[in-house]
């Protein structure tokens, strides 16, 4: 409804929200207060309840208890539907697109009062209308599955802002955006709310960005608001200590300098291979990893990362090239990989590397149920092996389970991620291979993760680490090159990195 | 004395053709003094219908068992004798042959491809096209004889005439029933007959296609009036009322029983009202010559149609003839081949 | 996660040990005590239906218990009836436990029917035992390619494992019926087209004491391998974790495509096997009964199970002894034949939507048992 | 009316007039299904409904004279077959595949138990047009007899496939069946979607054994479907879920059903068994050469469970 973008900011109040799951308190009495055409960040570990919030406020959940006020006025919202009808909009943490619908589709349908029978000539005139106010392009008559992640969050916003909506969620909005597209999306949404336009809650979890954009920001922890405030007046430490309170964060250990003569333990030459399309090639002329490094992939999403660590992990088959591991050609066989100590964590991990329904002990045994405890290879399994070896790990890597027989998929992300680690980093390692590893984790989880990688990377492997995440590869990596268009187009050095060279490779200018 | 008398159907008992020709005949038995019967449809010929003997026997006290399907005979049927020794076993088909099968089994059946034959006779005369059709479901004996002979009967009319066979593989299969005999129509078929469990379909089909038709199994006329022309139909009826008659008197069962339109094992349809007079003059005088006893259709000189010899000049297959029971030809006239 | 390390056997003393006894028992009972009465719930379902017909749901039970289970006769019957089923079922259980769903079973069933029967017809005179075994052998071959085709199909060619078993069950009926009344008839089999008949030496015969064929043996064997295979070997582990997600066990390096074409060429194999019981034990050749749907039966039986091997035997009878007693029905209570049909798809639809009962009763939560800590 | 011996020009005329015959049934099962998983659920029970509205039809055709009535009869009956599986796969770990299954036997052992009494009776036929008029062959006018529920299923087929694009409805069908969260956040129901879906579904493949009943072959029995509905369910896969391409199938399906028949009546009788298998040889080889590895299937709603 473009109409409805001549709507005011709205100004939201939230009294006393609680929320249960069962016995558990996911929300316990929280009051939040967005003034109209504010810019308001909502900040929190995981799993302190940003989300069931915001997803009770949108009508997604019924609160156990507690009132919602807008523009002063108390509101019942019961269903998405309602929300809607008060020009309350929200972008969902994991997306709420139509993978099989075209962009254009998505966003028709979505809105409200569509007629029975859809008229497209008119609505792709009013469409083509819109998106000339916007300050992104996005290819409408494709299906979202085609787009970039990028792309389809940049959608997503869209969405709203097309829906019309005067109050806007955002539920981590940037994390799988390219810092200069990030900068953008949130630039303009900021620019909106100082018109006047609409008003803004955003959940996250990056600092720079809150402090870059937000006016206000609330933290919650355990379901409490722990603290709230304008943004300009406390920094990030304080900020961060709401949030944890008094824990410690895991520091990333010094960096081990890489040696001169340190073998190289993965080499790939010349690899060719599909993409998912079947239409372009990727190309990887020359990477070597050496022993104790962290090569950092960096990349806009859609590039060819994906397909080339599914042929590094043998999920695709090449066309031509060789990948070498400490010398031998490498084709990402079981054997190979145990005999080589070769590890892989996708990102994702409960889409690519855990059997969902299958149990938190069968999950972390999935590198080695079939190997005795000297490494030899056994045909049968042992149920109580595998919940020993499972409860080991889950005590050295703080996996939150309620039991070790709960199937993983009623873990957490971040727990999940855990598990994942604790499975791949345990034993010798010499060349691990990791994408996307803080993928919507909160700062203290990303910090111990990174932490890991670098201790594993310290103690001799050789790391391939591919991100959207800028920061995270400038904070890890030795050498970092820039994947575009299906081949590595540019390398440094980490002491030569800069944002600003890195970024216009990323996005194909050179 | 009474008795408990089972009786075993491949497919359900009302299909209008095959199982209830047998049911109709079983009904017959219901008002007999200190009988009773027991059915049981849709009994697969698998270990399935071993133990629906066996559960006839044990549970219910039968004493006669009638598995009425071909395919119940060998092992099914076979197995039970050797088990059962005092209860009696009789096999709708011809298969029972002194000395090598139990003597507590046995074998009834009738000579319907007389009635086929005339079938072929009311064809002969109202086939304008001289191609008359036959739609099949498996080329075996019985199946082939019946086809032979209604060619033959149509033959005797006009030599000119052919009949085209479609097998359709299965016994009850009721879209390529149709389709089969769509085909027929198509290639110029105008009599159409069948031997198939449930003729309704081919019935029905082709008569909405506007030919005539002959009946099998049972009597379809109400289905079509107009066209139908005749029929060859069972008659179980008198075969299991011999047995059970004999049965309740204590005398002892014949092991193998078989018998023609004579014997009234088979009967004809009352001739429709397509049928010409030029047409029920021949029928008649076939019919009659039939009841005498001692008629071959299957007689010299006849060739198969791949052009060999399967009858000299001279030869006669009566009715009763071993040699009709392993035919494995079609004759000269049948467009159609047996593999 | 650390009551799961000592759990419940280590506690010694009365009381601990009796709340022990039922944390254990609150962990097994949900899986017995659901099923159980779901499938009372039907009967009483059935009972409404059958009391509308005017008929007496009581004459109908006792009838029933009388057909299926009770008298020794009526034991054996369903159990003779429930022994093809277990074999049909692995045929789907297998292939979904790595997420396939496989319905064309009967075609494996058939095929390895004939094979098993020209099999027999080529080694004539052979001593028993190995004649069994080289039957054996063919109809497990021949059921094991065939299915074995659709998961080769599936993994290397992206071609949707449902409709290709359909078709490709089609196809192995017809290709029967063309061998048994072309190239392989018997031509002394007249009326009944057949293979020549097997040599007798060769025939499967029953279980000592018992009247049921040894393919009753054979399938509850088959079962619990399959159980073994599943629960307790590195392949059935890297089958589950394949079929709970493809993309983690290829990068676990586990070799899915000889997992899958493997898994369903094991899962042919027993319908093949099935194929050559039928033949071996009952048919005495091959002819056009091999077709007599077993296979989709088992489907039901496999999804009635949730694809464990073990939980097919007693489905596998309960629908063995459902169906011995439906010929009592039809004779006593002058019900047709349909009957029995319409009771399995209530009792069956019963069981289905109980399981969305697990884990929400709070009597079977071990939790609450459990002794205080 | 001019009989003639068309001769091997019987083969393609046989299969154009065999599609036409064969394949009304397939169309609309494979519509509804189509309908159904495009929300997001399977139906594997349309073989059940389809026999069961086969018999609902011949029945309220003989009780009343009317095909018709006959036809709106078995369209409810199969709408209720349809809300009692959308109803029953909403409990979550209710399997939809397997209830589809258990289904399939409920639905054919209803129709056999109350379709004893209508075996015998003949019901009137639902009426077809004449299309074949201006030719003076029998045979060509046989072939373009049509029936009027083969018009409407492609009729149908034709709005299905606008629908899915072009109506609020459609699209709603495939946003619920590409993703219930998304259909969440939207304010869409996806059960009562799916629930809808799977009536208006099965409503239309008891529709399709109407016209076994009451058309081609025109009786009831036992037997009347060879697992026509069973088929038809599989064909929406090869059929990538679209409604023409449902359509196509079917034609395609049933015009090789009819190669078998028409080659014997033209003498070629060696190997007839191998002629009846044709549509199921040629389907899978067109799913052979159409799939491919490394490509999932196009077109797949994300939340259906059998192709995932
Ligand atoms: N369907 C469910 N049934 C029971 N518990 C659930 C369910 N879904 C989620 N949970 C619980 O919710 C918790 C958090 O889920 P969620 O993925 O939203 O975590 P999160 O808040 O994003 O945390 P993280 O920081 O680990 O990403 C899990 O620990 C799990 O116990
Ligand atoms: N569906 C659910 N069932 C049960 N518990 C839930 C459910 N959803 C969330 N929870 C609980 O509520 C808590 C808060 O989850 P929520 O998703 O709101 O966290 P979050 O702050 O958004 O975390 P993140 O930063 O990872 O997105 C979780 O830790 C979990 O225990
Ligand atoms: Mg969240
Ligand atoms: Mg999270």
């Amino acid at each position: 409804m473009l109409n409805g973008r001549e709507k005011k900011a709205v100004g939201v109040e939230t009294i006393g929200m609680t929320m249960r799951f069962g016995a558990f308190t996911a929300l316990d009495d929280v009051s939040l207060k967005v003034p109209a055409g504010s810019f308001h960040a909502l900040l929190g570990e995981n799993g302190a309840g940003k989300s069931t919030l915001v997803k009770c406020m949108m009508g997604f959940y019924r609160a156990t208890s507690g009132d919602m006020l807008v523009e002063g006025r108390e509101v019942k919202i019961a269903s998405p539907k309602d929300a809607s009808a008060l020009g309350l909009g929200m972008v969902y943490q994991h997306f709420t697109l139509v993978q099989s619908l075209t962009s254009a589709e998505n966003l028709v349908i979505s809105r409200e009062g569509v007629p029975r029978v859809i008229d497209w000539r008119k609505e792709r005139a009013d469409l083509a209308r819109f998106m000339e106010t916007m300050p992104f392009e996005l290819p409408l008559d494709v299906p979202v599955s085609t787009l970039a992640a990028g792309e389809k969050q940049k959608l997503e916003i869209v969405k709203q802002l097309y829906l019309g909506r005067s109050f806007l969620v955002l539920d981590e909005p940037t994390s799988v955006l390219t810092p200069g597209e990030a900068q953008e999306v949130l630039g303009f949404v900021r620019a909106m709310t100082v018109a006047g336009d609409v008003t803004v809650l955003m959940i996250s979890h990056k600092f720079p960005e809150v402090k870059a954009f937000a006016d206000d920001f609330t933290v919650l922890r355990k379901g409490k608001v722990t603290g709230t405030g304008r943004v300009a007046e406390h920094d990030r430490k304080v900020m961060a200590a709401m949030m944890i309170g008094d824990q410690p964060i895991a520091t990333l250990d010094s960096r081990a300098p890489v040696t001169r003569d340190a073998r190289p333990v993965l080499t790939v030459r010349t690899l060719k291979a599909p993409d998912r399309t079947g239409l372009k090639t990727i190309e990887i002329q020359d990477l070597s990893v050496r022993s104790g490094e962290i090569v950092g992939i960096a990349g806009i999403s859609g590039n060819g990362q994906k397909e080339f660590l599914e042929v590094l992990a043998g999920q695709r088959q090449r066309d031509a090239g060789e990948v070498l591991v400490k010398g031998a050609p490498y084709r990402a066989s079981r054997v190979e990989a145990q005999t080589l100590n070769v590890r892989f964590i996708p990102e994702e991990p409960l889409r690519n590397a855990c059997a969902p329904k299958m149990t938190v002990a069968e999950n972390m045994s999935f590198r080695n149920f079939d190997l005795d405890t000297s490494g030899k290879p056994v045909n049968w399994i042992n149920g109580r092996v595998i919940k020993a070896f499972a409860a080991g790990l889950v005590e050295q890597f703080k996996v939150k389970t309620a039991s070790l027989s709960s199937p993983i998929e009623s873990l957490s992300g971040g727990n999940v991620q855990r598990a994942v680690l604790a499975r791949e980093l345990t034993g010798d390692v010499d060349l691990l291979i990791v994408s996307n590893p803080c993928f919507g984790l909160d700062f203290s989880a990303v910090a111990e993760i990174r932490a890991r990688i670098m201790e594993a990377r310290n103690a001799g492997a050789a790391v391939l680490l591919m991100s959207e995440d800028l920061d995270e590869l400038l904070e890890l990596s030795d050498r970092i090159f820039v994947m575009s268009d299906g081949a590595l187009v540019y390398e440094t050095p980490i002491a030569m990195a800069s944002v600003q060279t890195i970024g216009e490779h990323m996005a194909g200018h050179h | 004395a009474g008795a408990t008398i089972g009786f075993i159907y491949v497919g359900p008992k009302d299909d209008y053709g095959y199982n209830q020709a047998h049911a109709e005949g079983a009904a017959v038995l219901k008002g007999m003094e200190g009988i009773s019967i027991i059915e049981e449809e849709n009994v697969p010929e698998t270990v399935d219908v071993q133990k629906t003997m066996e559960s006839m026997i044990n549970l219910d006290g039968a004493t006669m068992l009638f598995p009425t399907s071909f395919g119940y005979f060998d092992p099914h049927m076979l197995a039970m004798c050797e088990k059962f020794p005092e209860i009696r076993f009789r096999h709708c088909g011809g298969m029972w042959s002194e000395g090598k099968h139990p003597k507590n089994a046995g074998s009834y059946f009738g000579y319907i491809g007389q009635g086929q034959y005339l079938n072929g006779v009311a064809a002969g005369h109202a086939t304008k096209t001289k191609k008359i059709g036959f739609v099949a479901a498996k080329p075996i004996p019985q199946v082939l004889l019946n086809i032979n002979s209604f060619l033959l009967g149509a033959r005797s009319v006009d030599p000119a005439i052919t009949c085209q066979v479609i097998f359709t593989g299965e016994w009850s299969l009721a879209v390529k029933e149709a389709e089969a005999t769509n085909a027929l129509v198509d290639q110029g078929a105008d009599v159409i007959t069948c031997h198939v469990d449930s003729p309704k379909v081919v019935v029905e089909t082709a008569a909405g296609r506007g030919t005539f038709i002959c009946g099998y199994h049972a009597n379809q006329s109400p289905l079509a009036p107009e066209k139908y022309l005749t029929g060859a139909e069972w008659n179980w009826a008198n075969i299991y009322k011999m047995y059970v008659e004999k049965l309740v008197a204590g005398e002892e069962l014949p092991n193998f029983t078989r018998g023609g339109l004579a014997d009234g094992f088979v009967k004809m349809s009352p001739l429709g009202s397509g049928v010409s007079e030029a047409a029920r003059a021949q029928f008649d005088g076939t019919l009659a010559e039939i009841m005498k006893g001692g008629f071959s259709v299957i007689k010299g000189p006849l060739n198969n149609n791949k052009g060999e010899v399967v009858a000299t000049e001279g030869q006669a297959f009566v009715e009763t003839a071993i040699e009709l029971e392993s035919m494995d030809y079609l004759v000269e006239g049948v467009v159609g081949s047996t593999s | 996660m650390t009551e799961i390390a000592s759990g419940p056997v280590a506690s010694t003393l009365g009381g601990p040990a009796l709340a022990g006894a039922l944390e254990w028992a609150a962990r097994r009972a949900e899986g017995l005590v659901i099923p159980l009465a779901a499938l009372i719930v039907g009967m009483a379902l059935f009972s409404i239906f059958i009391m509308l017909l005017g008929k007496s749901p009581a004459q109908l039970f006792d009838l029933m218990w009388r057909g299926g289970f009770g008298s020794w006769f009526s034991v054996q019957n369903t159990l003779s009836r429930a022994a093809p089923l277990l074999l049909a079922a692995l045929c789907v259980a297998l292939p979904a436990r790595l997420g396939l769903v496989v319905i064309g079973g009967e075609g494996a069933i058939v095929l390895g029917g004939v094979a098993a029967a020209a099999m027999a017809v080529l080694v004539q005179g052979a001593p028993a035992l190995i004649g069994v075994i080289l039957m054996g052998i063919a109809g497990a071959v021949a059921g094991g390619v065939w299915i074995g085709a659709v998961g080769a199909l599936r993994h290397y060619r992206a071609v949707n494992e449902t409709i290709s078993s359909l078709l490709m069950a089609y196809i192995a009926i017809a290709l029967m019926n063309h061998l048994v009344e072309g190239p392989l008839r018997d031509p002394a089999s007249l009326n009944k087209p057949s293979t020549h008949p097997m040599d007798p030496a060769f025939v499967v015969g029953a279980v000592p004491g018992m009247d049921v064929h040894w393919g009753l043996v054979a399938g509850i064997i088959a079962c619990v391998i399959s159980w073994i295979l599943i629960e307790k070997t590195r392949w059935g582990f890297a089958a589950r974790i394949a079929g709970g997600n493809v993309r983690a066990a290829q990068v676990q390096g586990l070799a899915v495509g000889p997992l899958i074409v493997g898994f369903c060429a094991l899962a042919g194999a027993f319908a093949g096997l099935a194929g050559m019981i039928e033949v071996a034990a009952v048919q005495g050749n091959a002819n056009a009964s091999l077709a007599s749907g077993y296979g989709y039966t088992g489907i039901l039986v496999a999804f009635l199970a949730r694809h464990n091997p073990l939980a097919i035997i007693p489905v596998a009878i309960l629908l063995g002894g459902i169906d011995a007693s439906g010929g009592l029905l039809q004779r006593r209570m002058d019900l047709p034949d349909a009957t029995v049909q319409v009771l399995q798809g209530m009792i069956f639809i019963v069981i289905l939507f109980s399981e969305t009962f697990y884990g929400r009763l709070r009597v079977f939560n071990p939790d609450l048992w459990k002794r205080p800590a | 009316m001019e009989q003639t011996d068309l001769g091997l020009w019987g083969v393609p005329l046989a299969i154009l007039g065999g599609a036409i015959r064969v394949s009304t049934p397939f169309i609309f099962v494979s519509l509804g299904e189509a309908i159904t998983e495009r929300s997001g659920r399977i139906n594997l029970g349309l073989e059940g409904v389809l026999v069961f509205g086969a018999m609902t039809a011949y029945a309220v055709a003989v009780l009343t004279g009317s095909p018709w009535l006959g036809v709106l009869a078995a369209s409810a009956s199969g709408a209720c077959f349809g809300l009692f599986h959308g109803w029953i796969c909403k409990f979550p770990k209710v399997n939809d595949i397997a209830i589809g299954i258990a289904l399939m036997l409920l639905g054919s052992g209803l129709a056999f138990f109350f379709g004893k009494p209508f075996i015998q009776p003949s019901a009137p036929d639902l009426p077809a047009i004449p299309f074949g008029l201006w030719s003076n062959s029998s045979q060509v006018q046989a072939a373009l007899n049509i029936n009027i529920l083969f018009l409407i299923g492609a009729a149908l087929a034709v709005f299905l496939w606008w629908a899915f694009k072009n109506t609020r409805a459609g699209l709603i069908v495939r946003v619920v069946g590409d993703s219930s969260d998304a259909a969440r956040a939207m304010g869409i129901n996806p059960n009562t979607v799916r629930l809808l879906a799977t009536a208006i579904g099965s409503a239309l493949a008891a529709i399709g054994g109407a016209y076994l009943s009451l058309y081609y072959p025109g009786s009831w029995n036992e037997g009347i479907s060879s697992g026509q509905g069973l088929m038809a369910v599989a064909l929406v896969i090869f059929a990538r879920w679209n409604p023409l391409g449902c359509f196509a199938a079917a034609l395609l399906f049933g015009g090789a059903g009819a190669l078998g028949p028409a080659l014997q009546s033209v003498g070629v009788t060696q190997g007839y068994y191998l002629f009846y298998a044709a549509p199921y040889i040629l389907t899978l080889l067109i799913m052979i050469a159409t799939s491919s590895p490394g490509r999932a299937l196009a077109g797949a709603p994300g939340v259906l469970s059998i192709t995932k």
